[in-house]
């Protein structure tokens, strides 16, 4: 018996991005029937693969063949035609379009919607006791969660019979209870025989469901391997190119008075949903208290209250006095001047200017500071010259003071920043996602700048989606889940397994079965969201 | 004010609406499709050149028609190829293609009928005729109804009647149609549509092209309908007034005829009197020429319930920055 | 995309649109059975070989310094400011007042009074569209536009209702006392044996342009609240997390730009009219759009680009003076010319990337 | 020598089909009896006024005639600078006094009026007569007060409905406008309507003739627009004006001058188009009233001579 041909085959696939190469002369294989990990670094180019599979992109050189066919993939539509499916990670959904008119979208018989509404309706039904999939048909997309807006795309896919489903990241903005939920429906559509690429970061994800893996670098693929015959720790170390220590060496903590008091913090977004719901906690001088938790449980929202840029209710106090939380006083220059620096999550649209020089840059947020001044005008020559000084302390690269931001790699955008708020001596540095995009080497530099600052007696909150940066650099770590913080623990005493619980919102004290717990939250969050659309 | 003054208001009120109808569900359907159109003006405008200057020379309206249709499609194909194929600025865009007919009007005139810029007067078949509609005389004495329908309904000419069938068929064609919903769709999330496997070019362009149809019909009727002939500038900001109907009804087809209906009473009122005596307090007639404008800043402003422009609008679709 | 140098962005872009503009300009004359080498003739001599000529194209180069300022300086926070011709409209409104009512010993006071109120009138017409922009995210295109139809109505009603001296038929205003009449270059420039820009309108509101050109500069790129404007219209999330407010802002740039158009008004009734007209702005304010455009939003881009459409504008009477080329010509060069510097920019662009990146493969 | 003139449009353009087309008539008829050219321009906006004067004067077109009363305050402001050549504006007014080389012709527009009145009166069923003004300056009432002096001559219970267009220069082309106005006086009873309104004359005599009624056209001779549907035409010879000063050349009279009935300055017009509708019996009434006018037995109030009208209010 010979080999079925495979479901898949990409030959020397490369494609450029104006000056960025994002794929490189890629091959790959994917048999049918399985679930095909792919894992690799921020902007490694995995979404610019799959999206050229899709026809979202045209590759500008390689072959495809799908199901031993070699195939043209010009446009979306032909991608469809050979029953591929995608579901993106930023999902590509009308969002005042209801699921049925979404799940028709493009895939509609005949020029009148009426038939192919009613038609999209008993697919959908079917479709949802199949693979518990179930969606109400009826409800306008923006008023879904997020899991429920991902199973539309799935459902997309499969109105479409796609029989190769492509998952970009899905499991990034799930809960865990989600995920799993996920991963049933993944592990049915396999039993069906489809076959599924699956694109995430998170190993432990791999090592679950795929059936093979392959690795990309550096718009390179490095590896493919049987997950059955590879560890964690050989992904990871074909992920980066080298091996992995994300330990970093600190002395014990020399932790003094509370340099920040937060009591009670309460936010609510533009939308009237209450992000923050009574946050408390004190973050002393001389430690790093991390944050923990899934994207979007506040966490975000926290830092930009503190950071002065959105209003909220409660108290903040810091060494003694307190901080207007709204109104006037209450923004991101005021609380620099009170001593609170912050390197923000997203540098490239919150923490940098990028069409500014580096210099611009290096005075973002200070720019008032009575010592640029000198009277209408601002010192520019004076901050260009303090710029580069800094861009040489921080070993950015290349140390040219006039490159505009976005000329500059992630790395070093964000050591410009870094640089900024460090360089200011703050009492408080606020940090989010210090080395999202961050290559490893600069990732043990800024490692050692954030302790360094804590050694020298500063507060530092450190809010990452990375436990395993949250274990290297806290001395406390907090948990967050749904606007609350869920407790905190001593960094030496907590283990994985319990933060992990508390990130889907499972308290110690309530001794519930987690699974139910969660589950119940995500009814929870149901609610909320419907009684607020 | 006596009913067949009432009658003689409304009567003009739906010429005058005409125009910024057509128009308004042009701009409806660009703008669902994601594509902002402050040209509107200029098509209208060189349409009505256009159908003047052909109907004149034909002697046929028909023929005339066709030219207004045919240059504000191509007026709006270069909307379409500054925004959508080459990713320019909408606005900017259609700010040019209103100077862009505001001149080119003018000076073909002047090269052809040497009348500074103004085409001859139309005459018999160069213009359209009024319409009677069946019965409209023996109606006429019942009471009430029947002026109403001899004098307000009857007796217009074919483009009126056009222009209040495009409400319920640009209805139908948007809610009801394939096409109709993958044109919202491309104006909301044309990265849905991409992904759908439908092109977003080619959608832009057919909603442009409508766009473009619908202006010609509304410049047609300006210079073969509601005058006999084209004289510069002779849109005088009908264009604009069109796109604050067009946000006044908040994208929606049946608000369109409202909001048109409703600019159009202003524009008769304000054409009839010149100053209005409300019981002591004068109006100035330049408050009745403002209030649409007024009124589409107070609506903007969200003081009467919020407009949301379609989301993707004013963007060009860009997958490869 | 491929990316351009910067210098090539900043010149070769704008210059290849512009010879596309002129070009099917050339094409539009030949049309209408005319010459166009002619025409350009005719334009170049009527315009820049006389000293009135000159005068001619600096007055009208005066107005588009203001509005186009005033656009960029809108554009700078990404803002798209179409009100020009309301905002001018107000500033000639505020220049008539101050200049009517109030006694002026001289000119230079009166001209310090009058730019004031311009100012102050055309920042006060800019100011409810930004303030809805920011607060409610009122589209401010839409709005302009709108405020440019309320302001013509509302100079419309005061000029004929309560402005016009009784018995004038004109609707405009009386003319200003002659202590505020501004010197226009005939003035200053002009001596017995050398009669230069005889009768022509250009004013000493010139230097006033020129000084707003250079101020604007160093606001830009000089002061912190350029720097805000600037980091504002590159990323409102990033304004926000350095505590930069968006909605003063939005309506401080918007002040200034408005007050920039406003003082338009200071050339044209000040320095021209000597009174107030209707409709004095004639398209001025849209002008401003494609000074600002084709000047990439500069100061001295700006400068230039205004002399040229002054340069356009007076060549277009001139035209209409000596042939049968009616003035509308200058409006479609202007069409195209804000077509292919402001829309179809990329289809200049683009080739031209393509040609740059097949020029330096090569070399690496 | 034949004379060097310039002619300078008002922004109406010269091809209004009402008044600034009869001074390019009268222009024309000089160049073909003649033989000599002139230069004319129409202008598109207020700052071209001056130029427009300026550029001419100093070519050495002599001399420079223009329509429209808004020229006045331009001309004014550039005569001084060329004493040599004579400027000519009609329907405006410069001082005499100040400014030598300007003639300033005016017209009795009210008589004109009061003839085209009297024939509206004959000829309306109604008992409803109306006028279309264009902008509202007192210009233009004085024609609605001789028009409607002259119909309640005729009918002493007529009606007569007076509208303008508008307050500004706008209102000479807008016929939009005008043919608004036209249907609301039509349902009010008017079955006869004088526009005196430029360019928006043109959508009062089109609206008029698709309701089949009657219209008086206006400066022009505009019967034929619509034969046998203009029951006649108001002439303001610009024409003539034009005609004679083209003539003089540079030696024209400068000063003030008004024509009027006795000059052949105003008048009604009556040809083919219209012969139809104009009896002998109102042909003979009217030409008899021309002649009491002319020998003043009868007396046409002048509505800018005190601001009031006895035969209508506004
Ligand atoms: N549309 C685009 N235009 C220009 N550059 C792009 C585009 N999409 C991706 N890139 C660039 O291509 C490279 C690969 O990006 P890609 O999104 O494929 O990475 P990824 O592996 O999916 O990363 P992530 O884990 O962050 O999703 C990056 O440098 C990115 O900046
Ligand atoms: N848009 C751009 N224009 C000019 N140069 C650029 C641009 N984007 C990136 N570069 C340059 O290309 C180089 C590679 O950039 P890239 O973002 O791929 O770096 P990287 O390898 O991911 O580094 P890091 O780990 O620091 O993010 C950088 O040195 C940067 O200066
Ligand atoms: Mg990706
Ligand atoms: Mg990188």
């Amino acid at each position: 018996m010979t080999d079925p041909a495979p479901a898949i085959e990409l030959q020397g696939i490369s494609k450029s991005f104006g000056p960025v190469q994002a794929n490189k002369d890629i091959s790959l294989r994917v048999m049918p029937g399985t679930i095909h990990g792919i894992i690799g670094e921020n902007g490694a180019g995995k979404s610019t693969l799959m999206s050229i599979l899709y026809g979202f992109y045209a590759a500008d050189k390689g072959d495809i063949w799908i199901k031993g066919e070699k195939r043209q993939i010009p446009d979306s539509q032909a991608a469809i035609k050979a029953g591929i499916g995608m579901v993106f990670q930023h999902f590509k959904l009308v969002q005042n379009f209801t699921v049925l008119e979404n799940v028709i979208l493009g895939a509609e018989d005949g020029g009148l919607l009426r038939p192919s509404l009613a038609k999209a309706r008993g697919v959908l039904k079917s479709l949802a006791e199949e693979y518990e999939l179930s969606v109400d048909p009826d409800m306008q997309v923006q008023h879904l969660s997020v899991g429920h807006q991902q199973r539309v795309e799935i459902l997309k896919a499969l109105y479409r019979q796609a029989d190769i489903l492509i998952l970009d990241e899905p499991t990034g903005v799930l809960t865990p209870a989600e995920a799993d939920h996920l991963f049933r429906i993944l592990d049915n559509l396999r039993a069906e025989g489809k076959t599924i690429i699956l694109i995430t970061h998170k190993l432990r994800e791999i090592m679950e469901i795929t059936d093979t893996v392959s690795v990309m670098r550096r718009g390179e693929m490095t590896a493919t391997v049987k997950t059955a015959q590879t560890t964690p720790e050989e992904l990871a170390e074909l992920m980066v190119g080298r091996k992995v220590l994300l330990r970093v060496d600190k002395a014990p903590a020399q932790p003094k008075g509370a340099a920040l008091e937060v009591r009670n913090l309460r936010h609510v977004d533009t939308s009237g949903v209450e992000r923050l719901r009574g946050v408390s906690f004190d973050l002393h001088a001389g430690e790093v208290l991390g944050i923990a938790g899934v994207a979007g449980n506040g966490q975000s929202e926290l830092l930009e209250v503190l950071g002065g840029y959105a209003d909220a209710t409660g108290s903040v106090t810091l060494n003694g006095s307190a901080l207007p939380l709204s109104g006037a006083g209450c923004d991101g220059m005021a609380r620099r001047a009170a001593g609170i620096g912050h390197v923000p999550e997203d540098r490239q649209s919150e923490g940098l200017i990028m069409p500014y020089s580096a210099w611009e840059n290096s005075v973002f947020g200070y720019h008032r500071d009575p010592m640029w001044q000198s009277g209408l005008l601002m010192k520019n020559a004076a901050i260009r010259e303090d710029a580069a000084g800094k861009m040489e302390r921080f070993d950015v690269r290349p140390p040219n003071p006039d490159l505009a931001a976005k000329n500059f790699s992630g790395g070093n955008q964000q050591k410009i920043v870094l640089a900024r708020e460090i360089e200011r001596n703050p009492d408080v540095l606020l940090i989010g996602q210090p080395t999202r995009g961050v290559d490893i080497g600069a990732i043990e530099f800024i490692h050692q700048q954030i302790v360094r600052l804590r050694d020298a007696g500063k507060a530092i909150l450190l809010v990452s989606v990375e436990l395993d940066e949250i274990f290297a650099l806290s001395d406390r770590i907090g948990v967050m889940f749904d606007g609350r913080l869920m407790g905190i623990r001593d960094a030496a005493e907590a283990d994985q397994r319990e933060l992990g619980l508390l990130m889907a919102g499972v308290g110690e004290d309530e001794g519930q079965d987690p699974m139910a717990a969660a589950e119940a939250a995500e009814r929870e969050r149901e609610r909320r969201e419907a009684t607020h659309g | 004010m006596d009913y067949s003054t009432l009658l003689q208001v409304l009567d003009s009120t739906m010429r005058l609406a005409t125009p910024l109808l057509l128009a308004c569900l042009a701009g409806l359907f660009s703008e669902r499709a994601g594509v902002i159109d402050i040209g509107l003006e200029g098509k209208m405008l060189i349409a009505a050149f256009f159908s003047a200057a052909i109907a004149a020379a034909t002697g046929s309206v028909w023929l005339g028609l066709l030219a207004g249709l045919v240059s504000s499609t191509l007026l709006s194909f270069v909307h379409g190829l500054a925004s959508i194929t080459f990713r320019g600025n909408q606005l900017i865009s259609g700010v040019a293609i209103n100077f862009l007919a505001a001149g080119l009007t003018v000076l073909i005139a002047q090269d052809w009928f040497g009348q500074g810029g103004r085409t001859p007067s139309l005459i018999g078949s160069g213009r359209w005729e009024n319409i009677t509609l069946p019965l409209a005389e023996t109606l006429r004495p019942v009471p009430v109804l029947g002026p109403l329908y001899a004098d307000l309904i009857s007796g217009h000419s074919l483009l009126v009647y056009v222009g209040l069938v495009m409400v319920p068929v640009t209805w139908w064609v948007l809610f009801r149609t394939r096409f109709g919903l993958r044109l919202r769709a491309v104006g909301e999330a044309p990265e849905a549509v991409d992904t759908a496997g439908v092109s977003v070019t080619g959608l832009r362009y057919a909603a442009v092209g409508i766009c473009g149809l619908l202006c010609g019909l509304a410049g047609s009727y300006l210079a073969t309908g509601l005058q006999a002939g084209f004289v510069k500038d002779m849109t005088a900001g009908r264009g604009y007034i069109a796109l604050a109907a067009l946000i006044f009804a908040k994208w929606r087809p049946w608000s369109a005829l409202g909001a048109c209906l409703l600019f159009g009473l202003l524009q008769a009122v304000a054409l009839r009197y010149q100053n209005i005596d409300l019981g002591g307090i004068t109006i100035p007639v330049q408050v009745m020429d403002a209030l649409p404008y007024i009124l589409t800043v107070v609506i903007l402003a969200g003081f009467v319930g919020k407009a949301i422009p379609p989301r993707a609008g004013g963007e060009p679709y860009v997958k490869e920055r | 995309m491929d990316k351009l140098p910067p210098w090539a962005d900043a010149v070769l872009v704008p210059l290849i649109s512009l010879l596309l503009a002129a070009a099917l300009s050339a094409l539009v004359i030949l049309g209408i059975g005319e010459n166009p080498v002619e025409a350009f003739r005719l334009m170049v001599e009527g315009a820049l070989l006389r000293s009135a000529g000159w005068g001619y194209t600096l007055y009208y180069a005066t107005n588009f310094i203001f509005t186009g300022l005033a656009v960029s300086v809108a554009f700078h926070a990404r803002l798209f400011n179409i009100g020009g011709e309301g905002q001018a409209t107000l500033g000639g409104l505020g220049v008539a007042i101050v200049c009517l009512y109030l006694p002026w010993p001289h000119w230079t006071l009166a001209m310090l009074g009058a730019s004031v109120a311009a100012a102050l009138f055309g920042a006060a017409w800019a100011f409810i569209p930004a303030y809805l922009q920011a607060k409610r995210g009122s589209h401010i295109v839409i709005t302009t536009i709108m405020f440019n139809f309320i302001a013509a109505a509302l100079l419309n009603y005061l000029l004929v209702n309560v402005m016009k001296p009784a018995g004038q038929q004109d609707p405009a205003t009386d003319i200003f006392p002659a202590a505020t009449h501004l010197p226009t270059f005939q003035d200053m420039f002009a001596t017995e044996a050398n009669p230069l820009f005889r009768g022509a309108p250009g004013n000493v509101t010139f230097f006033l342009a020129i000084a707003a050109c250079m101020a604007i500069w160093a606001l830009i790129w000089r002061t912190r609240l350029g720097y805000e404007i600037r980091a504002l219209g590159h990323s409102e999330s990033a304004a926000r997390y350095a505590g930069i407010s968006p909605v003063k802002t939005i309506v401080v740039a918007m002040l200034i730009s408005g007050g920039l158009a406003g003082l338009m008004g200071v050339n044209t009734a000040m320095g021209e009219a000597e009174r107030l007209v209707m409709n004095a702005t004639e398209g001025a304010g849209f002008i401003g759009i494609a000074v600002a455009l084709m000047g990439r939003n500069h100061p001295v881009g700006v400068f230039l680009a205004a002399i040229l459409f002054g340069f356009l504008y007076q060549g277009g009477a001139e035209l209409a003076l000596w042939t049968n080329i009616p003035r509308e010509l200058i409006v479609v060069i202007q069409a195209l010319v804000i077509l292919f510097t402001g829309a179809l920019d990329n289809a200049v662009r683009m080739p031209l990337a393509r040609v740059f990146a097949m020029r330096r493969k090569p070399a690496e | 020598a034949i004379a060097d003139p310039a002619l300078i449009y008002d922004l109406g353009g010269k091809f209004d089909k009402s008044f600034n087309e009869a001074a390019f008539n009268g222009a024309q008829r000089w160049a073909e009896e003649t033989g000599g050219s002139y230069r004319d321009i129409e202008l598109q906006s207020e700052a071209q006024r001056e130029q427009a004067l300026r550029r001419f004067a100093e070519a050495g077109f002599n001399p420079v005639i223009t329509t429209g009363f808004s020229m006045s305050t331009p001309i004014a402001n550039v005569a001084g600078d060329y004493p040599d050549t004579k400027f000519v504006t009609i329907d405006g007014y410069v001082d005499p006094e100040e400014y030598p080389n300007v003639k300033s012709i005016s017209f009795a527009e009210e008589q004109g009026s009061y003839l085209v009145g009297m024939l509206a009166a004959m000829a309306s069923e109604t008992g409803t007569v109306s006028f279309v003004g264009g902008m509202d300056i007192p210009l233009i009432r004085a024609f609605a007060c001789g028009y409607a002096q002259g119909a309640k001559a005729v009918n002493e219970d007529i009606e007569v409905i007076a509208n303008m267009t508008g307050t500004t220069p706008a209102a000479w082309n807008d016929p939009v406008k005008g043919s608004e106005l036209t249907n609301a006086q039509i349902s009010q009873g008017s079955d006869v309507v004088f526009a005196a309104a430029g360019g928006t004359g043109i959508g009062v005599l089109q609206t008029a003739a698709d309701e089949d009624i009657l219209s008086i056209g206006v400066d022009s001779n505009q019967n034929h627009l619509h034969p046998g549907q203009v029951l006649t035409s108001m002439l303001k010879r610009v024409d003539v004006a034009t005609y004679e000063a083209m003539q003089a050349g540079e030696d024209l009279d400068t000063g003030t001058e008004r024509l009027t009935l006795e000059d052949n300055g105003v008048g009604y017009a009556l040809d083919e188009n219209n012969e139809e509708l104009i009896t002998e019996e109102m042909k003979t009434a009217v030409d008899e009233a021309r002649q009491q006018i002319i020998d003043g037995e009868i007396e046409v109030h002048d509505y800018r001579s005190d601001d009031s009208c006895p035969a209508i209010s506004f």
